[in-house]
């Protein structure tokens, strides 16, 4: 069940990822941003819901693709844009860039630019809650791409065995880069793999805020019941080529056009009109805040300072510096 | 010969090699109907059908080991990384098992694989995707270690290394793909492993470097000839077989080196070179070998830090210069 | 089905692997024979039946444990012990040891001594295979500790995605080293988790040769039709410690004594004898041949030249051989 | 004081770190019951509950990244390796992940997590478990690299790597187990990073060497003493931090150094060493820095060949002559 305040926060979170990585894209496109960039646009529903359900307390682990996942785990836009830019004042000062951006004030224990990477991290924060004995949960981000990397496997055998608080997201976009998910996949439902670590598995329409929803809560009952992990597979699909210039030979116009018209924004938001949950002037309302939230972040980042070069060697290690 | 970029000569050879040798085919992430994401597989596809052009999932230990296995059963295996960086994932394949297996069976077995991609700084692709990991391949046994610095040594290097029969760790560099330079269209042409190439002839001191420094070094040694500086460039081409004899040779004339390469310093390919310097032609040195790599520090994601981590192409002259002690 | 000659095959190959291990444990105990020695007695069934089905050219690869899977193969006795003892006359001219024998000419692509290692390694078997059109069949022997490796996940993803002739035998002996397998592994059934790649999963009485040759005939013959792997696990227990010298705290006399009792060799001999297949004497006669196949073997071993330190260098690379 | 052997010490320093801090708890194959199959952990699962003392599967990835989150999220793992050459397995967590987390992250979180065990020769296990590879983790950045050759050290050096906020690479040696000595009973004492132990002064050539070759080189160094020769040996006992102050002060004295390392001399850490000697003290050498190392050559299972491999306890006294040009 989404009652109607957090209905309403799901979908101003869905509408900061799409306005936040629209302006990411027009500052790729033109110049002002450089390196790799990957937009969750189309898939906002996922990490918007998921995280609806999540505190603050709660860890994530992101992907590649992870600005939704930062934004909707409450990360602020203005550090996040301004980390894109690999400016001083983003999440990472700089030194991480859109595919590392972390925030551990929100619980977002970060992004990783290896598929699969985050699997067994995410497994780790599930063992200290565990160890802890708080009542934290964690839920894994990844691709389809990633449900073949032996981390999968090997982390989610671990959080099985040990019962950890863990949700597995498995984000299926129908594709990794160019490649089908039918072509290094074999299975048609992911899920389906859960049965190799015998905890539960649910496919689900990840473009459904409900659907997403309704396996998310029970997997977060089932968790801090302490009866161990769920493998959720959210079917959804990336409006945006891969990387911006990806030539995108692997699908056709039609079949994007026809994702888009399954835009989980725009259902959104005629399910609020439909149901008279908020009007018109409302929305319209949201939308200008979020906009203007988003022209500020931008705003921000530009007039942020480059890392100075003379800091590069910290961080390296707590301690030592100079070597 | 022809003009030809990096990424196009890397291509043009492993086309050829199929054509000559069943044997040989290619897979890899998205090296199929995309062509790999840096072109170089571009076409493979079509002309060679989807059994020898085979894209895999996003499993590196998986496919690195079923080349192996390929190549223990008599094929020539190429091994797309998308990114070298990447080879942390299949590093059990590739140092436990391809590197091994030869010498732990008692010779019967060959591994004819080419394990080939992309590395190095210049895309803003931070810390996971931007490192040279050559080094941790030159130290432990059982693999040849390749760099090729232009289109021409691409492909000269890419036969040799399709034709091997041991396992070879090919370093593209990602910012030298869209290089161009002359290629020999001879469809035997290659270079042999364990020469070094002499860049440039100098007298004063010896630059050893490869990938993007070799250019660097070429445009620094311009400046030095100015100021009357004359300064031989060597690019060892491989470093596991290494041509002791061509840098020893020069060292000797020079009196002076300086190893340039953008992995990190600290244990380092460099480290190595110097070390056999001395040991080999220390009544000749003039000062000392003298070592440029990058920061002991992870690749960052800011331009100008990402600047200030790896050596400067003026980093070179201030090396030379110091070897030479001139303030 | 099998009939009775290949019958009689499986039943010397389990003897000549038992008698074979015998002797090394008395070398090892006797301190004739260094490094890592992993006994497969108890185990015979497995290896015995699944490589009578194979011809030389069809492949395997094997593991720590692997002298059952090199003798079923086809291995000569002489050389194994020569390599166990380090002798220039071995599989791997003493360079490799128990850990790393390989027999090529038997098809016998090599034990490993990294758990879970060789699984891609015989993905990669059955791939030459599939490319160069062969009708050959690969088998990858491993353990149930094996399962959990990223590689196991890995290895049979891409096996079926690419519908590769290849039969993955999971060989359950309930322990990885001191750990119980339902203290590593999540599902109760490892054949289970053939479900994650689409593919018939089988589990069978490891100790009784007729249901490993049923499950074995049914893969290997859709393997040659192109219809991809299969992966059965086979339940089986070591008589002995994982090394020698093991104080097996993890396992009580009794329970040992129990399985000694489903010994695969006496189960079959008694079947010999009841089905009046073989008589007393012949089976009798038998064992006299294989025993002195034994003794020979360690003979020869103990005989054997040690290698010359001189030839340290070689094979390192099929050229090189100076640095 | 009392006696124990390097794995008793290590035993007690990780209880007692877990006795004083509840964040510390250590994972790994067959850690729990069964204690560790070189005995590291007997009894800590009675002590500390299945909590804290956890056996893993076989998934040397999954429970070193396991490692990592649990690090990000307050705790202080340690993790066993039963053998370094299964880090491999896991170079990805380690090296891509454990090591660079913090610097990406811009200092925003810390990874104190241990991962340790033990490497080398010495029991016979042929090829893929029996390598050093310390020299691997020297080169990429973000990793502490400890190296304990005796028991006191293990337990100093294990008590600062399991305080420290950083990922500690902490390579035992399997031949170093059952060696006995002095430890200090204080619960507290432990041996700072970046100090390198001077075993034994002498003025006529400096030794640098750690793990087994450390009894070696006093060994030798007895039987040198007899005809005059006066060795200095210098453990480094860290490779990162490494202690350069110590071995530059050395070498300045005695004018000639001999490194020697299990390791692969090939890229291995004594060609960072030899190198920065040279860097820092060129005019002060009175020979070229030798470096003893394995041979380019998997370690083979025979015991004679392994013993071809590795440089043996003489091959010190040898270098050490060479570099006095004592024939
Ligand atoms: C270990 C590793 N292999 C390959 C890559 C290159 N790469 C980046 S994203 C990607 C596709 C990932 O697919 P998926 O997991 O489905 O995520 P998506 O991009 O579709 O969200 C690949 C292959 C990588 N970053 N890391
Ligand atoms: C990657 C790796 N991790 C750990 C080990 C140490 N080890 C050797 S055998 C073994 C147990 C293997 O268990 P299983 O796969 O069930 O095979 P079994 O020994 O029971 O036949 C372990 C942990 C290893 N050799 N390789
Ligand atoms: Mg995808
Ligand atoms: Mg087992």
């Amino acid at each position: 069940m989404i009652d109607k305040e957090r209905l309403i926060w799901i979908y101003k979170t869905m509408l900061r990822i799409r306005k936040f990585e629209e302006r990411a894209l027009s500052l790729f496109e033109s110049d002002k941003l450089r390196g790799s960039v990957h937009l969750y646009i189309g898939e906002e529903a996922i990490a918007a819901t998921v995280c609806s359900l999540l505190r603050d307390t709660d860890y994530i682990t992101s992907t590649h693709r992870g600005h939704g996942h930062c934004i909707a785990k409450g990360g602020d836009l203005k550090k996040a844009m301004a980390e894109l830019m690999g400016k001083e004042t983003g999440f990472c000062k700089g030194r991480g860039g859109s595919m590392h951006i972390v925030d551990m004030s929100k619980g977002n224990l970060g992004a990783n630019a290896i598929v699969g990477g985050g699997i067994p991290i995410a497994v780790g924060g599930a063992l200290a809650a565990s160890i802890k004995k708080t009542d934290q949960v964690t839920v894994s981000f990844f691709g389809d791409g990633a449900s073949n990397q032996g981390t999968f496997h090997e982390g989610i055998n671990l959080a099985a065995i040990w019962k950890l608080p863990i949700i597995f997201v498995c984000e299926n976009n129908e594709f990794g880069i160019s490649v089908p998910v039918k072509q290094s996949t074999s299975v048609k439902d992911i899920s389906v793999r859960s049965k190799s670590y015998d905890i539960p598995g649910h496919t689900v329409n990840g473009n459904d805020v409900f659907e997403i929803n309704k396996v998310m809560e029970e997997a977060i009952a089932r968790a801090k019941k302490g009866e161990g992990p769920t493998l959720i597979e959210c079917k959804t699909y990336r409006w945006f080529g891969h990387w911006i210039g990806d030539p995108q030979l692997y699908r056709t116009k039609d079949e994007v056009e026809a994702w888009k018209e399954k835009c989980p924004i725009k259902t959104l938001k005629k399910y609020f009109l439909d149901e008279k949950e908020l009007s018109k002037n409302e929305l319209d309302e949201i939308e200008k805040v979020i906009d203007k939230e988003a022209d500020d972040a931008v705003e921000f980042a530009i007039n942020s300072p480059e890392p100075d070069p003379s800091t590069v060697m910290e961080n390296v290690f707590t301690d030592i510096v100079n070597f | 010969m022809s003009i030809k970029t990096y990424s196009q000569a890397i291509k043009d050879v492993i086309a050829e090699e199929m054509r000559k040798d069943d044997a040989v085919f290619i897979m890899g992430e998205d090296i199929a109907e995309a062509g790999g994401i840096f072109t170089c597989t571009k076409g493979l596809l079509k002309e060679f059908g989807s059994e020898r052009v085979r894209n895999t999932p996003i499993s590196e230990a998986g496919f690195v080991g079923a080349g192996v296995g390929a190549a223990s059963c008599g094929l020539r295996p190429i091994v797309e990384l998308m990114y070298m960086d990447f080879a942390y994932l299949a590093m059990d394949q590739i140092l436990n098992q391809a590197a091994k297996i030869r010498y732990m069976f008692g010779g019967n077995v060959k591994i004819p694989m080419v394990i080939r991609g992309q590395q190095g700084i210049g895309r803003g692709n931070a810390g996971q995707h931007s490192q040279s990991v050559e080094s941790l391949f030159m130290h432990i046994p059982g693999v040849k270690v390749v760099m090729p610095s232009s289109p021409s040594e691409a492909a000269g290097l890419l036969r040799t290394a399709i034709r091997d029969d041991n396992p070879v760790m090919f370093f593209e560099h990602k910012a030298l793909y869209a290089t161009k330079g002359e290629v020999p269209d001879d469809p035997e042409y290659s270079i042999p492993f364990g020469k070094a190439n002499i860049i440039r002839e100098g007298k004063d001191a010896t630059v050893i470097c490869s990938h993007l420094y070799v250019q660097k070094a070429l445009n620094e040694a311009e400046k030095l000839a100015k100021k009357n500086i004359d300064i031989e460039i060597i690019d060892p081409r491989t470093l596991i077989p290494f041509d002791k004899t061509t840098i020893i040779k020069s060292v000797k004339k020079t009196g002076r080196a300086i190893i340039v390469h953008e992995a990190h310093k600290i244990a380092g390919w460099g480290a190595e070179i110097a070390a056999t310097i001395m040991e080999e032609a220390f009544e000749y040195l003039d000062a000392p070998v003298l070592r440029l790599g990058a920061k002991h520090c992870t690749l960052p994601f800011n331009l100008g830090l990402e600047n200030a981590v790896v050596p400067q192409q003026e980093d070179i002259s201030k090396a030379v210069k110091k070897t030479l002690y001139i303030s």
